[in-house]
């Protein structure tokens, strides 16, 4: 199969390493290799590349160098808040607060901890997405330990209102702790501020390498370790450093906080073109998430009566990448828990196809998209038995 | 992740679409994933004459769905009754582990269009 | 301060990447960046790359494809291996055997594991770091569920016994865990003919990058998943892959396995230098680690009389880079926990240096550090208020 273009349009599952950060990484595989924690020179020069990494993620984020943290990644960023917070606070209570909508990094962790005897509140969402600040408050009880709930939503794409969570937890005396993954780079953070006392953060998905993350967390903050070992990261995760990665992921959350004003307003531009055209030319659609409070780079559809696995594999012969919420894509029996949450049945669900944009799109990718993705739906609808239904039926 | 064979029945789906009259329709779901695959049967002297399929589903679903009309057309409705969802993967050059489940739908389909068929004609 | 050489001897602690490891991570990086759970073929393409480097880590194990689990380095393969163990075989048994002188990552779990009410026997050690068999063997009760012993020490290189101790432990149905972080590409390993059930390994030991790891599970082995999240790793190590850093370990562990013979060759003669020169040069020194039965890199020293972060600063502005067990370069207050499992006074084991060679060293460094660090001692012997005792009872 020839194939002309590749138009990437999945930037929320993984973004590509941006030239710039790659360059700076370079020199830190052959050159200065050292480790970190070594006395010598390779050692010095290695934990100076470190220290100015934490430098630029604490500016990012308006905190304190020393309340960042490197990690493997987003998951084990989040497995660590909830894991450490749960252990080291439970003469306090035993009750988290987190919602129905969080990444499995959070919820299977959670009920891993229920398993341990751990209450957990899963927050229900309305058909936007958004949790209701009245369920939290209500929720909350002289048990609750924790409250994680997620900056932005890797599927439908809708923001929280974290101010207002921070608020609340800051005024109950319980830690405060969001899953910022997808939220970096597209939203404009200052931990203090916004009263968070825990962040999580992954490195590929603001075009930085994979297998780095870090976690912030508020000096003071009662938590365990998770990864245990060697002294590193000042005694709190044990593992030689990535320090290749925590260079890039240094680079590319600058690059991503300085130049957020004029990359959310291209990708704002090109996403309402998308939204307006595929709502526009394609019937028995409905957009997913929040209309306004919602990533800047994402759309999220249900097409009716047709399945989100041949939508997805009919776009990539034509050159687009994309995803779907649909069970037949996850392996898994059911459809994406976010699409239930938000209402959705289990036949809607299945028809979802999230288009994430990226830096690297143009205007002429949503023409591209405009002019292939309207044939295609309409071919499988050709197919479907439950659209004979609904024409029969007109 | 599919075999060339799947991926050509796929983007060329034999025998798609309905038979006005139908002889014997089968519509089953698959409740593993919730997808649904409906097949129209032609029928003469128990003879399968036609077949045309509709499916709600994913790659592996259409796939299996038009390899398995391909398989019963101009059978006999006691041949076509023998297929089964493993010849239907084999046909296709295998299918990944978590996909084995929907060639199961096509069998259950073919199935119930001759049932469908069988009870018409109180056979 | 000018510095016109730099020569590494601390290939221990950490190795820069291979050239040609780097270039097969680079398109990683910047083209084939999709994640490998995608459907399209950004996707397809990554999940090729990490079937490909799993493909190549069972290969150099002797392993087969499905027993390879990536992770974020040895640490994380360790934390993994004892606490997924200790939970999934409770019903079994709550007692563990381990060494004195493992890596933290496994004896800081182990003590993590003795607070949640586990057993765990630590195995003593001879003067040469050497394990014994019949310590070993009676330490196993009905109760045994894990055998975690390393393959080969990181201070010292000592090479355990690994085949025996896998006879043992399969005879007596107990699972046999091996930290081969120092281990991989300096040694032939086996992992079905040596009875190994689970065994760690870190990419920047042998030429590949940091944060990457990997941790090989025989099939059939019960263990708990430690990392919580997506459906990565068929289910068992959440978190996006880190896909550069799987091509560079798969490619590193191939090259270092390929040319295993011709490595050791070349760094068991430079090694007999250094050695033969150092114990030559410098009176009052004792070699440390079985004369024999160690890493073919691996020197390790106790000059009397001095400390060791003195040297290494002294060493440093010489141009060479080597480590030291001492309790100044540590941050804690007691030396290595191995020169003292070996019976060191901590007297002595503060005056230890470790240089471990790599494929980048020459006969030319060696000469070097045999003309500068008989100096260096003697220099700082001469301020030593110790050593003026011995030079005064002579
Ligand atoms: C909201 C959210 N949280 C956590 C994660 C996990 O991050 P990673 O896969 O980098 O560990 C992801 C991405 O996969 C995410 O979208
Ligand atoms: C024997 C041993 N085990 C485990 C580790 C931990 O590996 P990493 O630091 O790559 O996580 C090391 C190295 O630091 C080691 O030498
Ligand atoms: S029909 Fe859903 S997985 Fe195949
Ligand atoms: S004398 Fe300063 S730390 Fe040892």
């Amino acid at each position: 199969m020839k194939m002309n273009k590749r138009i990437y349009l999945d930037h929320s599952a993984t973004t590509g390493t941006k030239q710039e950060v790659l360059e700076e990484m370079l020199p830190v595989f052959t050159t200065n290799y050292g480790n970190p924690s070594s006395v010598h020179s390779f050692g010095r020069d290695a934990k100076k590349l470190v220290d100015q990494a934490r430098m630029r993620v604490a500016k990012a984020l308006g905190a304190l160098p020393e309340e960042i943290f490197f990690t493997a990644g987003g998951t084990e960023a989040d497995n660590w808040v909830l894991k450490g917070v749960a252990y080291a606070n439970k003469n306090k209570g035993n009750h988290i607060i987190t919602t129905a909508i969080e990444h499995h990094a959070v919820l299977h962790t959670c009920e891993q901890l229920e398993k341990e005897g751990y209450k957990v509140t899963y927050l229900p969402v309305d058909s936007y997405g958004m949790i209701s600040l009245e369920d939290l408050k209500a929720s909350i009880t002289d048990e609750t330990i924790l409250i994680s709930i997620m900056y932005a939503n890797n599927e439908i794409g809708t923001v929280q209102p974290i101010e207002e969570i921070g608020k609340i937890a800051r005024e109950r005396k319980i830690y405060f702790h969001t899953d910022a993954v997808q939220a970096v780079g597209n939203v404009k953070i200052d931990v203090k501020a916004q009263n968070i006392d825990m962040l999580s953060l992954s490195g590929h998905k603001f075009y930085g390498p994979k297998g780095i993350g870090a976690l912030y967390i508020r000096k003071g903050t009662k938590i365990l370790n998770l990864i245990l070992g060697g002294g590193q990261e000042r005694g709190r995760r044990a593992g030689t450093e990535n320090v290749p990665g925590i260079v890039g992921l240094g680079k590319a959350i600058e690059l991503a906080t300085e130049n957020i004003d004029s990359h959310n307003e291209k990708l704002l531009k090109m996403r309402k073109k998308l939204i307006d055209g595929v709502m526009e030319k394609i019937p028995y659609t409905r957009l997913n998430g929040h209309p306004e409070k919602r990533l800047p780079n994402n759309a999220n559809f249900c097409f009716q009566y047709i399945e989100g696995e041949s939508l997805l594999l009919n776009l990539d012969m034509k050159g687009i990448a994309g995803s779907s919420g649909s069970a037949c894509t996850s392996g898994s029996l059911d459809p994406s828990h976010v699409l239930l949450a938000i209402g959705l049945s289990h036949e809607i669900a299945h028809g979802s196809l999230r288009l994430t944009l990226g830096d690297d799109n143009t205007e002429e990718d949503i023409d591209y998209v405009l002019e292939v993705l309207p044939e295609i739906v309409q071919r499988l609808r050709s197919m479907s038995p439950l659209y004979e239904k609904v024409k029969g039926g007109k | 992740m599919y075999s060339e064979k799947v991926m050509d029945h796929f983007t060329a789906p034999r025998n798609v679409g309905e038979i006005d009259n139908a002889d014997g329709i089968g519509e089953v779901g698959n409740a593993k994933c919730g997808d649904i695959m409906k097949i129209y049967l032609k029928i003469e002297d128990d003879v399968i004459e036609d077949v045309k399929f509709k499916t709600f589903g994913c790659g592996a679903a259409i796939a299996t769905s038009s390899i398995a009309t391909e398989m019963i057309k101009g059978k006999t409705i006691d041949e076509a009754l023998q297929l089964t969802n493993k010849a239907v993967v084999e046909a296709l050059d295998g299918l990944p582990p978590q996909k084995i489940h929907c060639s199961v739908l096509a069998e259950e389909a073919v199935k119930a269009a001759i049932e469908d068929y069988k009870k018409k004609n109180n056979k």
